[in-house]
């Protein structure tokens, strides 16, 4: 066990797989003189020369193509795009490309492509370099996407990534490249597409992933405090969802509340919360709760910016509701 | 240097009359709702195909639009597999599951058979990347029309080829029309070939209806990527005899204009050369067509026979475990 | 009261619009001399004239971004996009730009632009061609999402479409365009984001939009025929929600089913399940159920794309199961 | 043709210094953390914007990028109204919402503010159609960096302007790297200017160091914009004396390099013809340095005294109407 940053943990992930596997590959925009956009990539291009740490042109549609179709022609491409806001340019490669090839060609064109990219708020970058797609992009069949939450996890997503033949898209919190994390020595060896406990409890259950993961346990510790014991689930994979461990525990907890700092309309909150409904709607005690960011783009002013995103303060309130909620209580006439 | 020996002639000549044939039969199998879907034709634009197909090795790749049939079929694809897409059978080069626009063979390294204008380009330059990486002396052939030029991918894959000098030889064909679309009214500039050259990459016009001029335009091509190792860009000035898709009134354009074009079928230029050339005699038309109406004509047995895949096969494919559906 | 097509409704909407507002233009792939990819817009460049009616490039980003330039200049220009499958080129434009201008000028920025694009499958266009983004549109905020489900709504949801001062994306089902339907010969005057109860009934809603209209109906039809008595609502617009059309209905008939053409995961028909149990849980005697397109790409023959597609089949199976699954019967140990 | 007088070359240098000084005061106060996000500073391309703007109309459009604050104040977007926009404050040009690299005026024409790279040329094209729809004799102005003119929505515009032939000029700043990217790392081919008239649109290069090469060429190009309605294009060579933004340790560029560039300072050189010229004396800087402190201090102050909006407006203007929150 040793303990590093989110930056540090996927720096190191991505030397090592370039150290396993000559089929592996770094490109995008700043990955190599520049050291990477947020520092993430240093020291790579010294290593590796800048074959395999390839500088792209501002050019995200061609480059994530030429990943694809370097996936498709043997290669393991890891091509990163700097925030996720920019990976609308390239979204047509994406979705009618890297995600479509392998079903209508029947299985002939895999796309063993990973996509890194930036994601989230928090860092007054205002509305063209703050946003959550992460659970958008979940809407896409034919695509993998997940988002580590945990620094252990930044260091150890990127080889089952790897080894995925279909497109993986590994969403990034920028707010975690600085944070500081335990990181298992050895591989743990977690499937990918697994989610986790982070925290058992037995009240309810919170249901988070990515940026929100940390808020979410602040949120559990200070429920605790009132005698609120809460379970945490990072769910890591947002394609596919591991709806076993949700349902697990919800049908113990008998209570939810899913986390994103995703806008909520048509998100991944409510996705969780229809699946919830389907699959364990006897269990439920209470509606299933959403903690989402406000519906609009992020501004730039601190204030504002915080009060559009999920807070700790914003979690532990959606708990206590959904705890309170019980049916014998709010199933009276008057609450109808 | 001494013309064109009659083998290569009759050659070409085959590959332009199977395709003719077999997208008439198409045509035809459209009106007998076997064949569905939207369906692009070739027609008129053979010689590009039957030019350039060989002058590229078994290992390089081509990537196609959805009017790729006659691409697919000269690059090796059996008329049956193709036919049998169409009809989205088993037996389909596709498994049947993307018909006309999206045709695929892997094991011939044609990577389709793609139905977004422009969305190919970026692709081939990332194969050609891959076998750059791997030390492989491929090179990959990038089909596209005229109105592609005008994307912003187009652009950028033009670009990042000729920066990293990465073996792409772009095939333009310059049909002067992208649906109803004249190419003066979607480029600013319409010398296609000089727009190429601007970055920094050489570019040939080359007659499009003449297939030896395409013929040997495309030999000094693929020469010059293959040894060179970098992008090189070909305009194949063509014309589409028949309407864009099978719902297309061409308000766009003159009959008048259409027959002039008709005027210098491709098919028909050979022959005439062959004859003059004592090569061949002036019914050698009738007689490939008949050899080839016979593969047709089996192809589409084939297609006929060959069966619906299962519908509880619907979620094969999006992964590759199958057990992955990824959603539900 | 007269009878046409969704495309002679459209191409009428269009036509009154041009001429009721000079700043009012049409521009888009082949709008013009090709006469419309789908025939829709055939006719209007002889009446209105090449600056009208604009025939532009295949640039999609290039052109949608000109809209939303030429809205803050003043004009009120309606784009179309030939399929919402190439819309993805333009998203950088619609997402970074469209819905964020107004937000991020703090109201000096107004765009009000109306994007019309082709949406939906069933005609064997496979998987570049097909596919309903729709739903997954309704994320963003600063947009605001339409989809005509009727032919009156073909030829009367474009004028408020254009007087609205926001963007408005029109997502038009393929399938419609050659449908018959009854058409008001003067506005009706239904609100762009109200929903409408287009059958009433008292056993269950079935709440969709669009394409799947249709299928909706007939399947309430033959519900009927089996003793069932479903309430069909049209969402019409996707994004805002009309929450209260909904909560109203599903409050009486306590069991709700929603079918959306798009996918399932992260679609709409999640967001639709979402807020129902948020607001109308304790009114709930079944799970929320949905019918959503299979998720794969679209492919090409007719039996699996139809197999991948909603059906009116399979909308009457989930209808039985709702009202079959009510609290009592279900709530057996058995089948926790 | 007579020099430049006295009165324009002091302008020219007041606006360049006002310029210089109030982003070295921005850097300072992000080091006292009054200023947040991304901050990318403009020192050492003050010709281009203060070369430019003079030779607009004020109806005439202007699109910027993230490293947009001198075009701004020299657009007339008054000092505090952008220093209270990097605080965040409701009388800054946006309200406070886009801080730094969303500078926003309207009454101005100005219109932002882009940091998507490459995403304000296709909005410059359709103001520029507007304007030409509603015969308004206006010209839009386009800012740009060298990095751009990879991106797809370059090129798309690029044709689009240059296919309906509408007034915009493009201002490309070529200050040779897109962030850690050397242009040669980033083009194939690093003629900008002839890369553009692929085009078929006019485009001219010149010496962004040198403002009063840059307002000569501007004006020439603003008068052939005006005139003949359809585009043009510049090509301004200039360099970035500081980091790309606040988090850059500038390993793609060596220090003498910069230091060279620092040689070939914008506004040295004015200074040195005016005294030449016998128009100002040397410690001229010094003295436009001290007033434009003074508005700068103002701007300071008037920024810190602005309030911060109230959090519960974070849904206004998300729509035009207030009660559609659009969402939830
Ligand atoms: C991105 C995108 N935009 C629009 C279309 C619709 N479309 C299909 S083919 C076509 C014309 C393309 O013309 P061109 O590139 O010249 O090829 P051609 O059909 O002439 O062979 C268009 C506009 C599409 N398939 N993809
Ligand atoms: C589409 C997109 N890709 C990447 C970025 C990240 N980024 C911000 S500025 C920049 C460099 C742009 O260089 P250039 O266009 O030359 O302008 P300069 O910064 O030199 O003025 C990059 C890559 C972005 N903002 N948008
Ligand atoms: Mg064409
Ligand atoms: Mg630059």
């Amino acid at each position: 066990m040793s303990t590093m940053t989110g930056r540090q943990a996927m720096r190191a992930a991505m030397q090592a797989a370039l150290q396993a596997d000559e089929r592996v590959f770094l490109m995008g925009e700043d990955v190599g003189r520049y050291g990477g956009c947020f520092a993430v990539s240093t020291g790579l291009l010294d290593e590796f020369g800048p074959d395999r740490i390839r500088d792209t042109p501002l050019s995200e549609s061609a480059f994530v193509g030429a990943g694809i179709g370097a996936a498709m022609g043997g290669m393991r491409p890891i091509v990163e795009i700097m925030t996720a806001n920019f990976s609308l340019l390239a979204l047509d490669q994406i979705v009618n490309n890297a995600a479509t090839l392998r079903h209508m060609s029947a299985g002939q064109c895999g796309v063993p492509l990973v996509i890194r990219t930036t994601t989230g708020g928090g860092r007054q970058l205002a509305a063209q370099h703050s946003h959550s797609f992460d659970g958008w992009y979940a809407h896409i069949p034919g695509l993998k996407i997940v988002a580590p939450g945990t620094i252990a996890d930044f260091r150890w997503m990127l080889g089952p990534a790897l080894a995925d033949p279909d497109p993986v898209i590994i969403f990034e919190h920028g707010g975690l490249y600085g944070a500081d994390g335990d990181v298992p020595d050895t591989d743990p060896g977690i499937p990918l597409d697994r989610a986790m406990v982070r925290r058992p409890g037995t009240d309810l259950t919170i249901i988070t992933f990515g940026g929100t993961l940390p808020t979410c346990l602040s949120a559990a510790k200070s429920l605790a405090t009132e005698g609120i014991d809460a379970e945490v689930i990072d769910l890591r994979s947002l394609r596919p969802l591991d709806d076993a461990t949700i349902m697990e525990s919800v049908a113990r907890t008998h209570r939810a509340i899913v986390v994103d700092e995703g806008w909520r309309s048509v998100g991944l909150s409510g996705e969780v919360s229809a699946r919830i409904v389907e699959q364990v709607f006897y269990e439920l005690d209470a509606p299933v709760g959403r903690v989402a960011s406000a519906e609009a783009p992020l501004p730039y002013p601190r204030h504002l910016e915080q009060a559009a995103l999920p807070s700790v303060d914003g979690v532990v309130e959606a708990a206590r509701a959904a705890v309170q909620g019980d049916v014998a209580r709010m199933a009276v006439p008057g609450r109808r | 240097m001494t013309g064109p020996t009659a083998e290569t002639r009759a050659e070409a000549l085959r590959a332009m009359v199977l395709v003719r044939r077999f997208e008439e039969r198409c045509a035809q199998l459209y009106q007998e709702t076997k064949i569905h879907g939207f369906l692009h034709l070739y027609v008129g634009e053979e010689a590009v195909a039957a030019g350039t197909m060989p002058a590229l090795d078994t290992a390089d790749n081509v990537v196609g639009t959805y009017r790729e049939h006659g691409h697919a079929l000269l690059r090796g694809v059996p008329a049956g597999a193709v036919m049998a897409e169409m009809f989205g059978r088993v037996d389909g080069c596709s498994g049947g599951r993307g018909g006309s626009m999206h045709l695929f063979d892997t094991a011939r390294h044609f990577y389709g058979g793609n139905a977004i204008v422009g969305g190919g380009l970026p692709l081939a330059v990332g194969l050609a990347l891959a076998d750059r990486m791997k030390d492989r002396p491929a090179i990959t052939a990038c089909f596209f029309g005229e109105g592609a030029v005008a994307e912003g991918e187009f652009h950028e894959s033009m670009n990042l080829a000729a920066l990293w000098n990465l073996p792409v030889l772009f095939c333009c064909e310059n049909n002067l029309y992208a649906m109803g679309t004249a190419l003066d009214r979607s480029e600013a500039n319409t010398d296609l070939s000089l727009r190429a050259a601007s970055y920094g990459m050489p570019a040939w016009p080359v007659d499009g209806m003449d297939v030896e001029a395409v013929a040997a335009t495309a030999e000094r091509a693929v020469a010059y990527v293959r040894n060179s190792g970098g992008p090189a860009f070909l305009e194949f000035r063509t014309y589409r005899f028949r309407a864009h898709s099978m719902y297309d009134p061409e308000l766009y354009r003159d009959k008048s204009e259409v027959a002039t074009w008709r005027g210098r079928d491709p098919i028909d230029l050979l022959v005439e050369r062959m004859v003059e050339a004592g090569q061949a005699d002036p019914d050698v038309r009738a007689r490939v067509e008949a050899e080839v109406d016979a593969e047709i004509d089996a192809a589409v047995e084939f297609a006929d026979a060959s069966p619906l895949e299962d519908a509880d096969e619907l979620l094969t494919h999006v992964y590759a475990d199958v057990s992955a559906d990824g959603g539900t």
